[in-house]
């Protein structure tokens, strides 16, 4: 600890701390520990608050130490500014606050390099000289100190919200319909493949191709009978769709009978033989829309 | 100060506000000593509406002052802006899909059947207001349950003509195989 | 789409927007057929310069698009639209955002080495929040610390184009010519 340490706290005691309380003093004036700062203090303590608030650190209370002596940065009187940063330190420490560790680690530092001036250099024997060791400290006060310059410079920036503004208007109330999730058929038939891996469909499930195309018609008959109580039973039939389309229709409708979706109603022998929808008493009260399963529509994504 | 520098104060910040400033607000930016009437800053409000009587954006009176907006009829093109992005369809959606194109009529208890889940309404409900799928009827069994079926807007969708284009349900072993002869088919 | 159309809907576009656009996002808003060329789209981007070149907004190009901004010399009285005096940046802020535009990218700790004193993480969530700074990657040393780097938002933000457009950081002289001048100093 340097001799010209500047508070009473640090100063070597001259007698072995007497009580716990010592401990915790931070000063001793006529025998007794001081361990509070007294009120009236001529630095108030918020104004070593914003002293250290001043600071951004051990680099930056360097930097100040030496432009205030109006120093040479490439050659600093490592001695002279060691004392002045630790009676700095001093004053911190003595006013409880709690140093922070960046600090205490630059004053170790500036010790060591002073310690290290001191020692007389080993001759080299390769030529190779031992590096000062106040080089590494200038190296990182100069990085620090153009870095510090550049953070001028951004505050000198004009700032938006702070120096200028963005202009802008209130934006139209135009409600943009949503555009629906495009799907690929790929995709549907990907989701097919799952059920059907899940539901071993193999024996129960088989659809194949005619049937689709008589599972298509079965939902066209049904459509067509939806408006009308009867309806024709040869209407029913294109004649156009040939032969084929003929057997689709009628398979379709014998499908729709055995499902039990439609009635054939025949009111005498030989006579039109029409066909009707099933009605129940009641429409549309099956589509129950207020159920609570959780399932989604939509991946959240 | 001359009108035109007022102008530009008064109309740089209605634009910096982004709401509606009244006359009282725009008064107010004004040192006292040189705050101009009321009526000189009606009469600038006025002039900056012809100015922009033509473009992208107007001034408009509201309750609570003058705003600039954008123009109604450009809303179109500019709420794109905000356009989100779309959304995808659930797995369980595609499935239940997939199940009313290949097994129409079917009903919604059919449908859990065979994907062993239970189909939410909200699903139903998207298939619907897609118009994908309609109710072709209803089934003449207790609950009367509606039997969904494809509609002719899903084949459109879809690309395909009839629901034969489909791929056989049986012949879905190589699906990724089915699936690239089909892209290369809707790509010709 | 005749172009005074075009204009208007590119004029109404950024004022809603009320940040920058670039010509991408906003061909982006008409659809694939109907979408203007960008140097069509250009033109007009001059045309509107021209025609804000005496208003109390202008057109401005920065590093992230096209934007209007409120002229800088009305900017004294639009200011106080808002009470509070916008607040100053401090200090131990300025010097992050000053190493992680210089150095970027940068960790934390690197910055730490640099400054000689602990980053608070106070500091690094302002800077993310405003946008100014976002983590760009993560350094593969143990800890896998986030690498800082600054965005498009902080180029618009200070009027920059780009970040050449920040002043060239003060020379450093290099150790083997402090060395050999602390040598010097050392043997007078």
């Amino acid at each position: 600890m340097p001799a010209e340490s500047m508070t009473a706290a640090e100063s070597p005691s001259q007698t072995a701390p007497e009580s716990p309380s010592d401990l915790f003093a931070i000063a001793r004036v006529n025998g007794e520990s001081i361990t509070q700062l007294p009120d009236d203090l001529y630095i108030p303590p918020d104004a070593l608050r914003v002293f250290l608030d001043t600071f951004e650190g051990p680099l930056d209370l360097l930097l100040y130490l030496i432009r205030a002596q109006n120093l040479d940065i490439l050659n600093i009187p490592v001695a002279k500014i060691t004392h002045q940063y630790l009676a700095y330190v001093n004053v911190m420490q003595a006013a409880n606050f709690d140093l922070a560790a960046e600090y205490l680690l630059m004053a170790a530092w500036l010790g060591e390099i002073k310690s290290r001036l001191l020692l007389p250099r080993p001759a080299s024997i390769d030529g190779d000289d031992e590096l000062d060791p106040r080089a590494e400290l200038i190296r990182r006060l100069q990085e620090y100190e153009r870095f510090k310059q550049a953070a001028e410079h951004i505050d000198s920036l004009s700032c938006e919200g702070r120096d200028f503004f963005v202009a802008h208007a209130q934006a139209p109330d135009y409600q943009r319909p949503v555009e629906p999730p495009r799907v690929e058929l790929r995709e549907l038939l990907l989701a097919l493949q799952d059920v059907l891996s899940r539901a071993d469909l193999s024996v129960s499930h088989t659809v194949s191709r005619e049937s689709l195309s008589m599972r298509e018609r079965m939902s066209l008959i049904l459509e067509r009978l939806s408006g009308q109580r009867f309806v024709p039973f040869v209407q029913l039939f294109t004649v156009e769709e040939g032969r084929l389309g003929v057997v689709v229709s009628f398979m379709a409708i014998l499908e729709l009978v055995k499902e039990g979706l439609i009635d054939i109603v025949q009111a005498d022998a030989g006579a039109d033989i029409h066909v009707r929808a099933r009605v129940g008493e009641a429409q549309g009260q099956a589509l129950d829309l207020d159920d609570t399963s959780d399932e989604r529509a939509f991946d959240e994504s | 100060m001359n009108p035109d520098e007022l102008k530009q104060i008064i109309e740089g910040a209605l634009f910096a506000a982004g709401r509606a400033l009244s006359i009282e607000q725009i008064q107010a930016l004004f040192e006292e000593a040189y705050r101009p009437d009321s009526a000189s800053i009606k009469a600038l409000l006025d002039d900056l509406y012809a100015d922009y009587s033509e473009r992208g954006v107007e001034l408009r009176q509201v309750a609570s002052g003058w705003r600039f907006q954008v123009r109604h009829d450009v809303g179109p093109w500019v709420s794109k802006l905000w356009d989100e992005r779309p959304q995808r369809y659930s797995r369980a959606l595609l499935e239940t899909l997939a199940l009313i194109a290949y097994r129409q009529p079917i009903t919604r208890s059919e449908i859990e059947d065979i994907r062993g889940v239970a189909v939410s309404t909200a699903i139903v409900k998207t298939l619907l207001e897609r118009e994908w799928v309609r109710v072709a009827g209803h089934k003449e069994v207790p609950g009367r349950p509606a039997l969904f079926a494809t509609t002719r807007h899903f084949l459109d969708d879809f690309n395909l003509k009839s629901l034969a284009d489909l791929p056989a349900l049986a012949s879905i072993r190589d699906l990724a195989e089915i699936a690239a002869d089909l892209e290369a088919a809707t790509h010709e």
